[in-house]
């Protein structure tokens, strides 16, 4: 049995999302083993029943999208399907930067997100992650859920990722450059909204 | 505790309000503009209305729009006063305001495109399985003081209802009121300073009055009752009333 | 999407033996075609690590079976380990309501409890039923075993049981309310809409 096999049926078994550290140990591989296994896994599950979903690191199995209706009917949970305005915002910040501090979704709607991000964080579509790369800070990050809701397999697969990374980037760039020059007045006021959660 | 405080703690409150760039990004949308100086200029005023009708419906969402209303102000006084020159800070102010809201309007654009496919094609997980047998497993942190402190822990972390922050009700400064001021000081002394009108603007409070001042100002020369006058740049502008052609001219 | 990858997607989704009949009837397809399906998903399934198994005429998808000793190690150090601090207060709430909806559950935590909801029912600490005041909806109550591992013979022994309770069930209206306003935006908001269009 090779090592994509193994990691197929563990995302069977487990049923839920596994990280590939945690692939790497059940399965006593390296990492880079490991990720060469998934790239294969990835091809050979095109065109099946069953979708290999991908969100970070952490890999998981549903059921095709294009089989939605009848699963929706199989299933007895109401789900809720509506998103406001502000939702919509708040996720596709979070989605199309993939993971985002609050003090940035703050900055770019130019209002107080904590209430949104709470309501989405109870739908299960963000989660609330210490940032890896500053331990001090928080970043809300997309879930499996919000991707499944969607329909895609990975943030990759959002509508217009590609394009728009690139003319997102540009300009947050650019706002990044013009802020370090005020940089003052910047975190003034970015401490003033985090005194009036 | 009484049901009154309990129902004020416990709720989670999530209000329907649209922030400033929303309302600014609407109102340029309605006129199917870009986003720019030029169209920003357009909408400064409808902008400015929209925040003396705030200030009666919502006086505590004010001063989240005023930031915006002084770079819209140094945007609208640039395009009337075209020889105002502008400190770095000032412009940077505006083309920080402008990608700030290319930004804001291409993450609607983004929501726009994720709203028709949400719920649409979803991908399920498995079903939960049926256990045949369960075992019990409880854990030595499962004790009744444990479960207490859990509990109230996780209930006193919910969010509270807001306090009104009572610095930020003090400080604004209604459009209206200082167009009236400035009117009413104009009709005393025919040619004023604008300088000595509005204080230096030291403070941040005195920035705003400064800024809501310039604005008033703006306002009374685009009706034709003041005519602003800056001699050089950085230099003081002279507000004159505006009597008649010839009167204004001898001055 | 073909008849054998629906097949692939409804036995993954429902996890337990289903028989060939029961496939015709989701699937709304005749025997034969189903029949037909099944054997072309046999060969499919060759040389992956999920497996499809059938006994008397019920199919089920499983793993191999020379992984079965690797997935006993896994479930027993998944089950030794200590309860996480956010288990625990899932199991305090469910405790001190004597049952609880998922949706409270998210509601008071302010994020979204589901996998935590399913390692606690694992380890026999919590049970999932069928809310009798409605048959949509389940309710997590806690178990007898955890009743009487903490020595009470019902909640109401619990520490502090009084004060708990009427926080916990004015947290349960105010989520009730929340949810009718948003219905009520909801219907009026389409009502605009259909007086506009």
């Amino acid at each position: 049995m090779n090592l994509e096999q193994k990691i197929e049926a563990v995302l069977f078994f487990k049923g839920e999302p596994v990280s590939r550290k945690k692939l790497g140990d059940i399965l006593e591989a390296g990492m880079m083993e490991i990720n060469e296994a998934i790239e294969r896994l990835k091809i050979s599950f095109e065109g099946r029943g069953i979708v290999l979903m991908e969100n970070e690191n952490e890999l998981t199995l549903g059921t095709a999208p294009e089989l939605s209706r009848l699963f929706e009917k199989m299933q007895k949970e109401e789900l809720s399907k509506d998103l406001s305005k502000a939702s919509l915002e708040t996720l596709s910040i979070i989605l199309y930067k993939n993971g985002a501090h609050r003090a940035e979704i703050d900055y770019i709607r130019g209002v107080n997100s904590s209430f949104i991000l709470r309501a989405l964080s109870v739908r299960g579509l963000v989660q609330k992650e210490v940032d890896p790369s500053d331990s001090r800070k928080y970043i809300y990050k997309p879930t499996f859920d919000v991707l499944s809701f969607l329909g895609v397999k990975s943030v990759e697969e959002l509508p217009g990722y590609r394009d728009t990374i690139e003319s997102l980037n540009k300009v947050s760039e650019n706002l990044d450059e013009e802020n370090k020059k005020s940089e003052e007045s910047q975190s003034s006021e970015l401490e003033k909204n985090e005194n009036t959660i | 505790m009484d049901t009154e405080t309990l129902e004020n703690v416990y709720t989670v409150k999530t209000p329907v309000f649209e922030g400033p760039f929303g309302i600014l990004l609407s109102m340029v949308e309605d006129r199917k503009l870009f986003i720019n100086d030029v169209s920003l200029a357009s909408v400064t005023e409808d902008y400015l209305r929209y925040i003396n009708l705030l200030e009666k419906t919502n006086p505590l969402e004010v001063a989240s729009f005023m930031i915006v209303a002084a770079t819209l102000i140094l945007i609208k006084s640039k395009s009337l006063l075209p020889n105002l020159e502008l400190t770095a800070e000032e412009e940077s102010d505006i083309s920080n305001l402008t990608d700030r809201l290319k930004l804001y309007e291409m993450y609607i654009r983004l929501g726009g495109e994720i709203k028709p496919i949400f719920g649409k094609k979803i991908i399920f997980a498995p079903l939960e399985r049926k256990q045949e047998t369960v075992m019990f497993l409880p854990d030595n942190q499962i004790t009744k003081e444990n479960m207490m402190t859990l509990v109230s822990g996780v209930l006193g972390r919910m969010p509270k209802k807001e306090f009104i922050p009572e610095v930020e009700v003090k400080k604004v400064i209604s459009i209206e009121e200082m167009i009236d001021n400035l009117t009413q000081r104009i009709q005393t002394s025919l040619r004023m300073s604008f300088k000595e009108w509005t204080g230096k603007g030291a403070t941040k409070e005195e920035r705003v009055t400064v800024i809501v001042s310039f604005l008033a100002m703006l306002e009374l020369v685009r009706q034709g009752l003041l005519e602003a006058v800056q001699e050089n740049s950085f230099e003081d502008i002279m507000i004159e009333r505006q009597i008649e052609e010839s009167v204004s001219a001898n001055i």
